[in-house]
């Protein structure tokens, strides 16, 4: 690959990322409409959304670190969507592998607590302990996951483990291959999208949306464009790992939509688990189920 | 730009602190405000601030003529109007002596219950909105909205009906109200299955709400707690049975009571009460045709109307519990004094902070919604 | 003295203003129309109920009547939010916080009036603790009357503000600082002489440009001869276990 | 009426003087006594007469008679009925005793009655505002403040005067009644 081809992919892949993650707010906010028995928002929302926090008059800052942690929450999904590959582009994927991607994808709840922690909004900071605490809890069962998988494929290259699946055609599919790992990570899915039960870190009615609270106008914006990519990096890893990537994007586009369905779903039939039911759980029924997942694939 | 809000201060290392809750916060029922000092995550103490919904009542009806207050009263508690109304009515019904005819009071127990209904609906909604389970609350509103147009039909407004006068009712009951009431019964009694499975059977929320804000019968019975609050504690007490008004006493229902005392405890016995109120709704329904007469008694001139001098305490048992009116009269046209005792003026302000102390922050909202406690009748 | 504003003209004022704006660059002109039409399709509207109009706030969120539809939900915080629902009447206690609030709003912002004791002080007309105009303390956009109005209404009159927001009439958070003194001499009469709030308004206005001569006053001066200076809100702590520290 | 309630009542009368009581109907007693044997009275109803759960305390404001009326109102679960207990105190200086000790749920009554009528209760817990924590007028509640004067004095209302009301009164019509000519 030529580096002008590089650069061009290093370019569209966070923005190809950016508006399929806005489809699948636009999904999510759907679906929830849909359970809730009323309509929803319109097909362009989460984009007036976006730019109309853009275009508030009054940007509140609270300081350079607030602004850097901003930019470090959106800029670590940016650098990990160069490093996940997707039909017809593969950006950084051959050089980063699964690894790296596992710790740039911690890289923004970081940048979150610092920010956070410059507002000086006590509702923040306690939203950000259960955040990172929360990921304290969803971490471990999915590098479990990631080590699983590591070892099944042989390689940590996301690109020779879409070529492995993809060669053996679906039947060759991770989620076939190892299904008690799939079955782990759809669960930890659900504690990085911070969607219910596990929402507790965001929680309106207790600590008034925690980290969110003191973020206006472009910083609100900043966390909106980083639910975009959360989600799309969530479902753009699960059917890497699992569901043999995507040769088109025709096929891989459905793929990833409905990875990041299931958890949607879930979210609104349930209310939220306390801090430590999060982590008694998490740590309890996916890491069980990863470990014996492991013991099968290392048999 | 930098913002307006304050530096922070370096203070001495400590492992507590304190946390306004409201009047802003979506944690908070209505317009109300406490503030908690916490230590990690656990309560230590809390304390309520009220008034950001007073408006002088009490007063107010002190400068009115006694007809006048009617449109004043049902403003006092929001989610629940119509007892207010009763409650005041009946007051000034013992006052001057006024007999109300049968058929009215038969029309005031349906508006009851179906405020109860309505208010229930939206109680339940909103303790499942502050565990993060919004569908609840959709549903829930949505199908309190379906009583509301039964209201507009009856009385002509949506929530604050101004309905009931000293002397009965205002209007006759529309043509066909009834057979249009009990489908609406029919359809909320089938979708009560699906409130079981999607909130109150729900692992999640059970795992929430037990041993939430709980509180033992003595403890209840100390603090002055009533209505289904005190009934999830496990006593069977209910103004309608045990003091009877209207017609209380010739309907057959239950008062369903729970033995935990915590906030599970009260949503089922909300989750009861609603059977309990289509019971009662369905008796009424089947009755009201059967009693003929007319809907309210000849009363003086109202804007000249002098209620003889005396005092009344009437109680009639709101959604949230006891609520008692005091009414003085002087032989005025206006009232020389008008007490409310809403239920909330316990719930909110004693039994709130007593329940806070020791909880867990992310259980605060889940205390205030699950005792229903109604801000603006803690500040009138 | 609500006759002192009407005499204000405004609007002309603001027409000069928009004129003024107009950038030579016509895709800046285009960008300009893109944002606007964005902020009427995206409302945040602050979740506080502050009087009983509130109660029909939630059948127009929820299923039946779904504002989302409109591009409208409800925000937590007043850092979020773009209108501020003034549900009904304002005891005067609840007016102190809801300036509060309305200045920690990001401007652009609108005020929406909902129900009649906001326009005239309603059927508490006689009350001792509410306050009667609410456009005496705070520019308002939009007024719902009605006691209280229907959902179909709240969200009708929502409608009229996006339409106002895209049409660029909806601009009064922008009198907020260019008639500062006016509104300011309201709340120091209700509240008293030692009225301040953590918002530094003049330093905003001069901000966004949008110093009249009637931004200060009277009353301005008499905010900075009792402003004392800002400071943390009062902590009250205790260390119990020097152990753990 | 039960039959408890009838013999306790009776007992009760040899017990404390000044005490008149009236039965107004099947559940509703109205209890008048002299302000210095209320607690003991309240006492007895609570320990001997199960009255355990007090429904409200109502000041009344008699100014003409230079009182305070105050009304205890107690339930009994098991009699089932209501005892209203009335007492008068001198408005003036306005202090009384707090019965905090007896039934908790008097601290918010008392406390209400506080800043509504100024009227202390020695011993209650919490004499603190609640709603009136920005008010700095005198207690609102009590007779002699005019509300309605107060309103007048530093509130206004909306002026409305639209074209159609300009045009009607140039054809010699017009608001007969004003709404300030009502205030």
């Amino acid at each position: 690959m030529s580096p002008g081809e590089l650069i061009i992919e290093l370019f569209l892949m966070p923005l190809v990322a950016f508006v399929v993650g806005l489809g699948m707010v636009l999904m999510y906010r759907r679906i929830g409409a849909r359970i809730q028995r009323r309509v929803g928002p319109p097909f362009f929302q989460p984009i007036y959304d976006i730019i109309k926090l853009y275009g508030k008059h009054t940007q509140i800052s609270h300081g350079l670190i607030h602004e850097i942690g901003i930019i470090m929450a959106v800029g670590g999904y940016v650098a990990a969507e160069t490093l996940l590959p997707v039909p017809g582009m593969s950006g950084l994927a051959d050089k980063g592998g699964v690894v790296t991607l596992a710790y740039v994808m911690m890289i923004p709840s970081l940048g979150l607590a610092l920010g956070v922690g410059q507002c000086a909004n006590p509702n923040g900071s306690i939203g950000i302990s259960r955040a990172l605490t929360a990921m304290l809890a969803y971490d471990i069962p999915f590098i479990l996951v990631i080590f699983g998988a590591a070892y099944v494929y042989g390689t940590t290259n996301l690109a020779d483990i879409i070529a492995i699946q993809q060669q053996q055609g679906p039947g060759g599919w991770g989620i076939v291959q190892m299904p008690l790992l799939a079955l782990a990570a759809l669960l930890s899915l659900q504690g990085i999208m911070g969607k219910q039960p596990f929402e507790i870190y965001i929680a309106p009615a207790e600590i008034a949306t925690g980290p969110m609270v003191e973020m206006s106008g472009k910083f609100m914006g900043g966390l909106f464009v980083m639910q975009c990519f959360q989600l799309y990096t969530v479902g753009v890893l699960y059917t890497t790992l699992f569901l043999g990537g995507g040769e088109y994007w025709l096929t891989f586009l459905p793929k990833i939509f409905s990875v990041v369905a299931i958890p949607m779903m879930i979210a609104f039939v349930f209310p939220r688990y306390r801090t430590e039911d999060v982590i008694r759980l998490l740590w309890k029924w996916p890491v069980l189920i990863a470990l014996t997942g492991l013991a099968v694939v290392l048999r | 730009m930098r913002p307006e809000n304050y530096q922070a201060k370096n203070h001495p290392p400590s492992h507590e602190f304190e946390l306004n809750f409201g009047p802003n916060h979506p944690g908070i029922e209505g317009n109300y405000a406490f503030k908690v000092k916490l230590n990690g995550d656990t309560v230590l103490s809390a304390r309520a601030d009220g008034g950001y919904l007073h408006r002088g009542f009490e007063k107010l009806m002190e400068g009115r003529l006694w007809i006048q207050n009617i449109a004043l009263v049902p403003r006092i508690c929001v989610p629940d109007p119509v007892p207010m109304e009763v409650c005041y009515s009946l007051a000034i019904e013992e006052l001057g002596g006024l007999e109300v005819p049968e058929r009215a009071q038969w029309i005031r127990v349906m508006q009851l219950e179906m405020s109860r209904l309505a208010a229930h609906l939206f109680a339940f909604g909103g303790h499942a909105a502050t565990t993060g389970m919004y569908t609840t609350m959709f549903w829930g509103v949505a199908d309190r909205d379906l009583i509301l147009d039964r209201f507009e039909e009856l009385t002509g407004g949506r929530v604050y009906s101004i309905y009931n006068i000293p002397g009965g009712v205002r209007r006759e009951v529309p043509d066909g109200f009834l057979e249009r009431m009990s489908s609406l019964l029919d359809y909320l009694e089938s979708r009560l299955p699906d409130y079981d499975n999607l909130f109150f059977r729900n692992q999640v929320f059970i795992k929430r709400a037990r041993d939430v804000g709980a509180m033992t019968q003595e403890q209840a019975l100390k603090w002055g707690v009533t209505g289904p609050n005190l009934r999830a504690t496990g006593l069977a007490f209910d103004v309608r049975r045990d003091d009877p008004y209207l017609v209380y006493d010739q309907l057959d229902f239950e008062i369903p009571t729970e033995p935990g005392g915590d906030a599970l405890s009260r949503n089922l016995v909300r989750r009861s009460e609603l059977k309990q109120s289509i019971r009662i709704l369905r008796q009424v329904i089947e009755r009201l045709p059967s009693i003929r007469g007319p809907i309210r008694c000849p009363i003086p001139n109202p804007l000249a109307w002098n209620v003889p001098a005396g005092e009344s305490y009437t109680r009639v048992e709101s959604s949230k519990g006891e609520l008692a009116y005091y009414v003085v009269s002087t032989g005025g046209d206006k009232p020389y004094r008008v007490h409310v005792r809403g239920p909330s003026s316990m719930h909110a302000v004693q039994v709130l902070e007593n329940l806070a102390v020791g909880s867990r922050l992310e259980d605060v909202a889940q205390i205030m919604f699950s005792l229903d406690a109604c801000p603006p009748e803690v500040d009138r | 003295m609500s006759n002192e504003l009407e005499n204000i003209p405004i609007r002309q004022e603001l027409e000069v203003l928009q004129s003024g704006q107009k950038r030579t660059n016509p895709l800046a002109n285009v960008f300009d129309g893109l944002v606007k039409f964005c902020r009427s399709r995206s409302m945040f509207m602050l979740h506080y109920c502050t009087g009983c109009g509130a109660i029909e706030l939630p059948p127009a969120m929820t299923s039946r009547f779904d504002m989302e539809r409109l591009g409208i939900q409800p925000m937590v915080t007043p850092r979020q939010a773009d209108i501020l629902l003034i549900t009904g009447y304002v005891s005067i206690k609840t007016l102190k916080r809801i300036i509060l609030t309305y200045e920690q709003m990001g401007s652009p912002k609108y005020v929406i009036g909902i129900c009649s004791c906001t326009v005239n002080g309603g059927m508490y007309w006689q009350s001792y603790a509410t306050a009667k105009v609410l456009r005496d303390y705070l520019p308002v956009d939009v007024y719902i009357a009605g006691c209280m109005p229907r959902p179909e209404a709240v969200i009708s009159g929502l409608r009229e503000l996006m339409e106002d927001i895209s049409s660029g009439r909806a601009e009064s958070w922008k009198k907020y600082y260019q008639h500062y003194d006016y509104y300011l001499g309201n709340q120091q009469k209700l509240f008293g002489e030692d009225w301040q709030t953590p918002t530094d308004i003049i330093a905003e206005a001069r901000h966004y440009d949008l110093m009249t001569e009637h931004t200060l006053g009277e009353h301005t001066a008499l905010l900075e001869k009792h402003q004392k200076p800002l400071e943390a809100l009062e902590m009250r702590l205790s260390v119990k276990d020097k152990q753990k520290v | 009426m039960s039959k408890e309630l009838n013999i306790w009542l009776d007992n009760l009368l040899s017990d404390i003087e000044s005490v008149q009581f009236q039965r107004r109907n099947s559940r509703r007693v109205r209890v008048d006594v002299g302000s210095e044997a209320l607690p003991a009275l309240l006492e007895l109803l609570q320990g001997r007469a199960s009255y355990v759960h007090l429904s409200a305390i109502t000041c009344v404001d008699w100014i003409e008679d230079g009182q305070f009326e105050l009304v205890y109102h107690v339930w009994s679960y098991e009699t089932r009925s209501l005892v209203s207990v009335h007492t008068r105190i001198p408005r003036d200086p306005g202090v009384y005793l707090s019965i905090y000790d007896l039934y908790q749920p008097a601290a918010f009554f008392e406390r209400d009655i506080h800043e509504m009528y100024g009227l202390y209760f020695e011993g209650s817990p919490d004499m603190e505002k609640f709603i009136l924590t920005e008010w700095n007028g005198p207690p609102p509640m009590r007779k002699d403040f005019d509300g309605e004067a107060f309103v007048n004095e530093h509130f206004h209302w909306e002026q409305y005067h639209p074209q159609w009301l300009k045009d009607l009164e140039e054809e010699g019509g017009g608001i007969t009644v004003r709404p300030e000519d009502v205030r």
